[in-house]
């Protein structure tokens, strides 16, 4: 599959919102905006060129080092990435969109970073979506259902982020 | 009081009773493990079908975080229990791409070899706990015990009979044993006729028939808008085998393969002249679709096997040493899809060029299957459930992670 | 003891009656009342069996009394479909069967 | 009375079954608790069953368990489940209704019993009943028979008057038939799905 | 009323034995109605346990396992017993949300009622509990109380999937209610009488003798019976009231220990008892496909001999009646469960709709309609001297030929009342001779077969 193509086509029509492509890497990705986001994966979807119709995975990835030492050592600033891996099944390519966001909305540590939810384009996004909102803490605006589908309801805490730590007891039961 | 004729409920049935709110599971005999499964019924009509899962969660994804990616084997193993060659197969081959490494030609052919061998023993679970959900005890234990030889065999070659860890990334824990091909062989050999007494059981069996053609229809485009894979996908008539049309990592293993993707193409499934017809009343998308292809899918597997020791026999070589432990990940990220008998069975996995990864990704195919159960139980009547349910055949232990 | 009589039975048949009137006098509920019809009916039959029996009577009713007691239970059959239909459906409109309530055509 | 071989069976099945069907009418009658009188409603009919039996009317005491207990109060107590609010429902009658009731209620009684005791031949034991064997009050058939026309228990009438009037029950068993059909559709229409409520509704609008 | 209990058995045993017993001697009675009451509630446990034992033997040769195979040495038939011991010992819950009266007397009205429907099942001849001129009625009448204990059960556990039981049950078994008495309707009317001792006498004889073999109409309303028979008692297919895929347990969720455990009795003691309706009403009941003892004369000779032949022929009924039992755990075994919808519209649309037309079929087979049932087909009952099934008549039949037969004038002189080959029956009914003729031809379409030739 042609990414350039791909990438002009969308920086064409998002302009700047359409960050980057990088091809070099194993799975190739484009980056959006965390704005446009939702436009950008209606089109492709129903561009007939590209058909993306499967939304395999959404994931997000937390990138903070807790320990100073190492952090310092780092390349990047600290954010949470959101990856959606997409596929069609009839035209047979995929394509990975990333979205950066911060870690903290406002960097006001609690609130929790926001993206536009894809739940209306791709259903299979509605319990992923749940997933990443109840491990890692990321709000998805006009989601429909946003609870946590893993952990109980009323847990505290985003497990997957990487300053999470374990609460020494929940309801009575010890962890440790 | 005429306000209650307004209510849509008072209009669509007979008589009506108050709605009742259901807890099916998690402790129940057919929500496969510990899924719970909320019904808001009207009777015997299910209204509303919300499932509540997490019940099985154990922090795969976390756990990830803190070991190398051999130390993880293990655990993939534990995601679908019931398919363990396949999870260990994606782990390792997520890895492998990220490696960039390839495994000598004959590793190849064991790994097909005991991924759709796996895929065998994981489909005739599935067959027979469906019999199981519909009442039909004997099925299971048929399906037992052909299982069991697959799992002797397992037994002989990694020494576990449920968390294999075999395949490893660079390879696998071991070779073939001597003698296990000719075993292997007569264990093919022996199924291949009784596949045909499961379809007298429950395939073409009138009553099977009645509960479940027709029964959770699931059209083609919302398979695929709910991320629907494996034989819930290819049930709802869509063409999609990641073993053909996956990433080329993983469709690489099968390359010059022989096998035809079971999927409903001009109202014929691939050689289906050798089994039961598709009943009049099976509606393309239904139950029954869902497990005839499951069902067809293990004569397919059988061939593959067939295939993939003929071809382990003429390759030459080694099969492929396990990476060490401390193999320090390049820094960068893989995403790899694998076709596993439930569907595609995702492993994502970001390295810092530690050993360690930075974090790790599962997309669980039960996890999208089981996101129709909503869309496919409203009003549906309660024995219904566990007919859509078993056919989605969802293992807990994959989707809660 | 003393030997059985046709006013023996009678006796348990009135006891049956009277119960059952009672129930449908104070019972709320349609199918509390609906009971209480049983009884009287069955009260009723225990009658015309025991007048119709050769064991107790030389000059019985003969199979009479046994036809109209098939004939009452096969009624009463038919009484408590009918009634039956009518609850369930007073209780869709009114989701209540507590027959005070059956006031609607009440000016 | 008590002797050995002078042991009146019908007398000690008689009481209790009486005393069965009794205590379960009035439980019936004083139970609050719906799914509870359905349950002493089924055990008082199923002894009064018992009563028929040893009247010798076996064929009616088979036909009351079968329809009456097995077919009508399984009805009800279907009733009871589809109508029932909380899950036991209580009926709580107020004290005031209960003295009213219970005093008409043993009038009643007092009047019916009186008159059940009143008339000397219903007093009276059957003088020759030893002589009555069991297969002599055999009344299926007979029953059958007369059902489809034929009087086979009156053969011995000779009275012409009298038998003009038993030349059987075909025709009320012809009307009972139809009757229950009728009952039995329209039944079945007036518990039937409601959709018709819905347009009535929409019209009114 | 010492004919309330029937003393045919015990006096002979006693008679046999040298003890002249008077009939209405109340010791006599009383231990008439122990000695009935043991030896059917033995039938009844040992049956429940035999069937336990063979349930899971027979589901485990048919899913290529062995079954129990320990206890009790090597067949494990002391497994049942083994099971009872721990039901024994478990735990008697009872839920707090419970009715309590009614959820503790849930299981025994569901045991009562399969049990009391033996009182008037004949195992052979004559041997039975009572003689009931309805029987057929009788027990079809019994058992569909069961229900009661079912629904009972499902309503006073507190349970919402119990409740779904119960509900299921009772939709299911009042439905099922109207095909089975249809069916059974077939061979009463086929005999003429509902006295399941006088029709399994009428099947005396070679196996063609059997009613199933009577016709194409009975033996297919055998075969209805039989599924409504499995639908009644709640056996796989049907077993939608304990559905353990869909509701769990159903009515019987919150039952443990021996609560549970009379439940199972009833059961199996149902599954008996239809299977043994079944062989009275369809195949022979007691007599078996070869009349060896009619051959031999034991059967009418009094004595030991006949003491003999009749507990061959219970033999032989209870080994017929355990067959039809091992086909209803054959099916369980190999059918998946139908859904609550197709339980109903099974029932609606086929079974009622079928045994209907072979009523009306049998009927027209009775009457000649077909042209084929006029003549007597060559049997090899032909060929020995039974008693023939018109000749078995109800006593008030018997009577009323006696009484016409001493008024016998010359008005009847042409038409002989008892004789088998009577015109239709003449029921205007309005003289003496035209009734008494009327009576006859109760007799007469018995016979129409059987008793001409």
């Amino acid at each position: 599959m042609d990414h350039q193509k791909l990438f002009d086509q969308l920086r064409e029509r998002f302009g700047d919102d359409v960050r980057a492509l990088v091809v070099e890497t194993i799975d190739p990705w484009i980056e959006v905006s965390a704005e446009r986001l939702e436009d950008v994966c209606r089109l492709l979807k129903n561009d007939a060129a590209w058909q993306f119709n499967l939304l395999n995975c959404i994931t997000a990835v937390d990138y903070f080092e807790p320990d100073a030492k190492k952090a310092a050592k780092v390349d990047w600033k600290p954010h949470v990435q959101m990856l959606y891996h997409l596929s069609s099944t009839t035209l047979k390519h995929t394509v990975v969109i990333k979205v950066r966001l911060p870690r903290w909305k406002d960097d006001v540590a609690g609130q929790l970073p926001e993206v536009a939810s894809v739940s209306g384009i791709w259903r299979t996004a509605d319990w992923h979506e749940r997933e990443v909102y109840d491990l890692m803490g990321v709000m998805f605006v006009g989601h429909p259902d946003l609870r946590r589908i893993l952990c109980p309801e009323d847990w505290e805490g985003y497990p997957l982020r990487k300053d999470y730590v374990m609460p020494l007891e929940y309801h009575g039961i010890r962890n440790r | 009081m005429a306000s209650h004729l307004g209510d849509p409920r008072v209009v669509e049935f007979d008589v009506r009773t108050d709605e009742m709110l259901i807890n099916m599971g998690p402790q129940h005999p057919s929500t496969h493990g510990v899924l719970r499964l909320a019904l808001r019924t009207d009777g015997e009509i299910v209204s509303e079908a919300t499932p509540h899962i997490g019940y099985l969660h154990r922090c795969a994804e976390k756990i990830g975080e803190n070991l190398s990616h051999r130390q993880y084997i293990p655990y993939t193993d534990r995601m679908d229990y019931l398919a363990a060659m396949n999870m260990n197969l994606g782990w390792a081959l997520v890895v492998e791409k990220l490696l960039k490494h390839e495994v000598p030609e004959r590793g190849r052919h064991l790994r097909v070899l005991m991924a759709e061998l796996n895929r065998i023993a994981s489909h005739l679970v599935a067959m027979g706990t469906y019999g199981l959900d519909l009442g039909s005890f004997t099925p299971f234990l048929y399906a037992f015990r052909e299982r069991e030889r697959i799992l002797d065999l397992f037994e002989e070659v990694c020494g576990a009979r449920l968390t294999y860890s075999y395949i490893t990334p660079g390879g696998a824990t071991g070779d073939l044993t001597e003698g296990w091909l000719e075993k292997c062989e007569a264990f093919l050999d022996q199924l291949a006729p009784v596949i045909e007494e499961y379809h007298t059981l429950l395939t073409s069996n009138a009553v099977f028939i009645r509960r479940t053609a027709g029964i959770g229809v699931l059209s083609a485009e919302m398979a695929i808008d709910y991320g629907t894979s494996g034989p819930v996908l290819r049930g709802s008539g869509v063409d999609y085998d990641l073993r053909r049309d996956g990433d080329p990592w993983y469709t690489g293993l099968y390359r010059d393969y022989k096998y035809e993707v079971i999927v409903q193409k001009d109202g014929h499934y691939p050689k289906d002249r050798d089994y039961p017809p598709v009943p009049a009343e099976a509606v393309l998308g239904d139950s029954w679709h869902r497990f005839y292809v499951r069902m067809l899918e293990v004569v397919q597997s059988v061939e593959l096997v067939r295939q993939a020791m003929e071809r382990y026999r003429a390759a030459k070589g080694d099969c492929g040493a396990p990476l060490k432990l401390t193999q320090r990940l390049p820094k960068g990220e893989a995403y790899l899809e694998t076709e596993a008998p439930r569907g595609q069975m995702g492993f994502f996995l970001v390295a810092d060029g530690n050993a360690i990864p930075w974090r790790v990704r599962v997309r669980s195919s039960s996890f999208c299957n089981l996101s129709i159960t909503h869309e496919v139980c409203r009003g549906c009547l309660i024995a219904d459930v566990p007919a859509v349910i078993g056919s989605l055949d969802i293992v807990m232990g994959e989707i809660d992670r | 003891m003393a030997p059985i009589t046709v006013a023996h039975y009678l006796a348990v048949g009135a006891v049956m009656f009277v119960a059952g009137v009672l129930c449908m006098v104070t019972k709320r509920n349609a199918l509390g009342v609906l009971m209480g019809v049983e009884l009287v009916l069955n009260g009723a039959n225990i009658n015309f069996v025991a007048f119709g029996s050769k064991l107790l009577r030389a000059e019985s009713l003969g199979l009479d009394g046994q036809f109209i007691a098939l004939f009452v239970i096969v009624l009463a059959a038919g009484e408590a479909a009918v009634a039956l239909a009518i609850a369930l459906n007073f209780y869709n409109n009114h989701t209540t069967i507590d027959v005070d309530r059956a006031d609607d055509l009440k000016g | 009375m008590m002797t050995l071989a002078g042991m009146d069976w019908h007398a000690i099945y008689f009481w209790l079954f009486a005393l069965l069907t009794c205590g379960f009418a009035l439980a019936v009658l004083f139970s609050a608790n719906v799914v509870r009188m359905a349950f002493y409603l089924v055990l008082c009919l199923g002894a009064s069953a018992g009563l028929f039996f040893l009247t010798g009317a076996e064929f009616v005491a088979a036909m009351q368990l079968m329809i009456y207990v097995g077919g009508t109060l399984v009805l009800l107590v279907f009733g009871v489940m589809l109508t029932a609010h909380s899950r036991f429902v209580s009926l709580r009658t107020p004290s005031g209704e209960w003295i009213l009731a219970l005093i008409a209620g043993s009038a009643l009684l007092a009047l019916l019993l009186s008159a059940a005791l009143k008339v000397p031949d219903w007093v009276k034991a059957n003088p020759d009943r030893a002589a009555i064997s069991a297969a002599d009050v055999e009344a299926t058939t007979p029953i059958g028979m007369g059902f489809a026309g034929v009087r086979v228990d009156k053969l011995s009438q000779t009275d012409p008057q009298l038998l003009g009037g038993m030349s059987g029950y075909l025709l009320p068993f012809l009307i009972v038939s139809i009757h229950l059909l009728v009952v039995l559709i329209g039944a079945a229409y007036m518990a039937r799905a409601k959709r018709r409520a819905a347009a009535v509704d929409e019209g009114a609008v | 009323m010492a004919e309330l209990i029937n003393l045919q058995i015990l006096n002979r045993l006693l008679g046999w034995a040298g003890v002249d017993l008077p009939p209405s001697h109340l010791a006599g009675a009383v231990l008439a109605a122990l000695v009935h009451g043991v030896i059917l509630l033995g039938i009844v446990a040992v049956a429940a346990m035999f069937f336990i034992w063979a349930e899971r033997k027979v589901a485990g040769r048919i899913q290529d396992r062995l079954g129990p195979t320990r206890v009790g040495g090597r067949f494990g038939w002391l497994q049942a017993l083994a099971d009872g011991i721990k039901l024994l010992s478990k735990e008697d819950v009872r839920p707090r949300e419970a009715d309590a009266l009614l959820f503790r007397c849930a299981p025994y009205v569901s045991f009562a009622a399969s049990f009391t429907a033996y009182l008037a099942l004949p195992f052979s001849d004559g041997w039975v509990a009572q003689h009931i001129n309805s029987a057929v009625f009788f027990i079809l009448a019994v058992l569909g109380l069961e229900v009661f204990g079912v629904i009972l059960a499902g309503y006073a556990s507190g349970s919402k999937w119990s409740l779904f039981g119960a509900m299921r049950e009772s939709a299911q078994v009042v439905s099922y209610e109207v095909p089975l008495g249809l069916c059974v309707v077939v061979p009463v009317f086929i005999c003429g009488t509902m006295n399941l001792v006088t029709i399994g006498n009428m099947q005396t004889g070679w196996l063609t003798n059997w009613l199933v073999f009577h016709d194409p109409f009975t033996f297919a309303v055998f075969w209805v019976y039989f599924t409504c028979a499995i639908a009644s008692v709640n056996r796989a297919p049907f077993d939608l009231a304990e559905a353990e895929s869909e509701l769990v347990a159903g009515f019987h969720t919150e039952y443990s220990g021996m609560r549970w455990c009379y439940f199972f009795m009833a059961e199996y003691g149902s599954m008996l008892l239809v299977s043994g309706l079944a062989t009275i009403l369809f195949f022979g009941g007691w007599h078996g496909p070869v009349p060896v003892f009619d051959m031999l004369g034991w059967s009418s000779m009094g004595g030991v001999l006949q003491y003999v032949a009749e507990l061959a022929g219970a033999a032989n009924f209870l080994i017929k009646a355990v067959v039809g039992v091992t086909v209803m755990i054959w099916v369980r075994w190999t059918l998946p469960r139908l859904r609550i919808d197709q339980v109903m519209t099974t029932c609606l649309k086929y079974c009622t709709p079928l045994a209907a037309v072979c009523f009306l079929g049998a009927l027209g087979w009775q009457t000649g309609m077909f042209g084929l049932a006029a003549g007597p087909l060559w049997s090899p009952n032909q060929l020995m001297a039974v008693k023939q099934r018109g000749e078995y008549r109800e006593s008030w039949v018997l009577k009323a030929e006696a009484a016409a037969a001493a008024e016998g004038s010359a008005a009847q002189a042409g038409r002989p009342a008892a004789s088998g080959d009577r015109d239709e029956p003449d029921v205007s009914g309005e003289t003496e001779p035209a009734r008494s003729s009327a009576t006859g031809a109760v007799g007469s379409p018995l016979s129409r077969k059987g008793g001409v030739g």
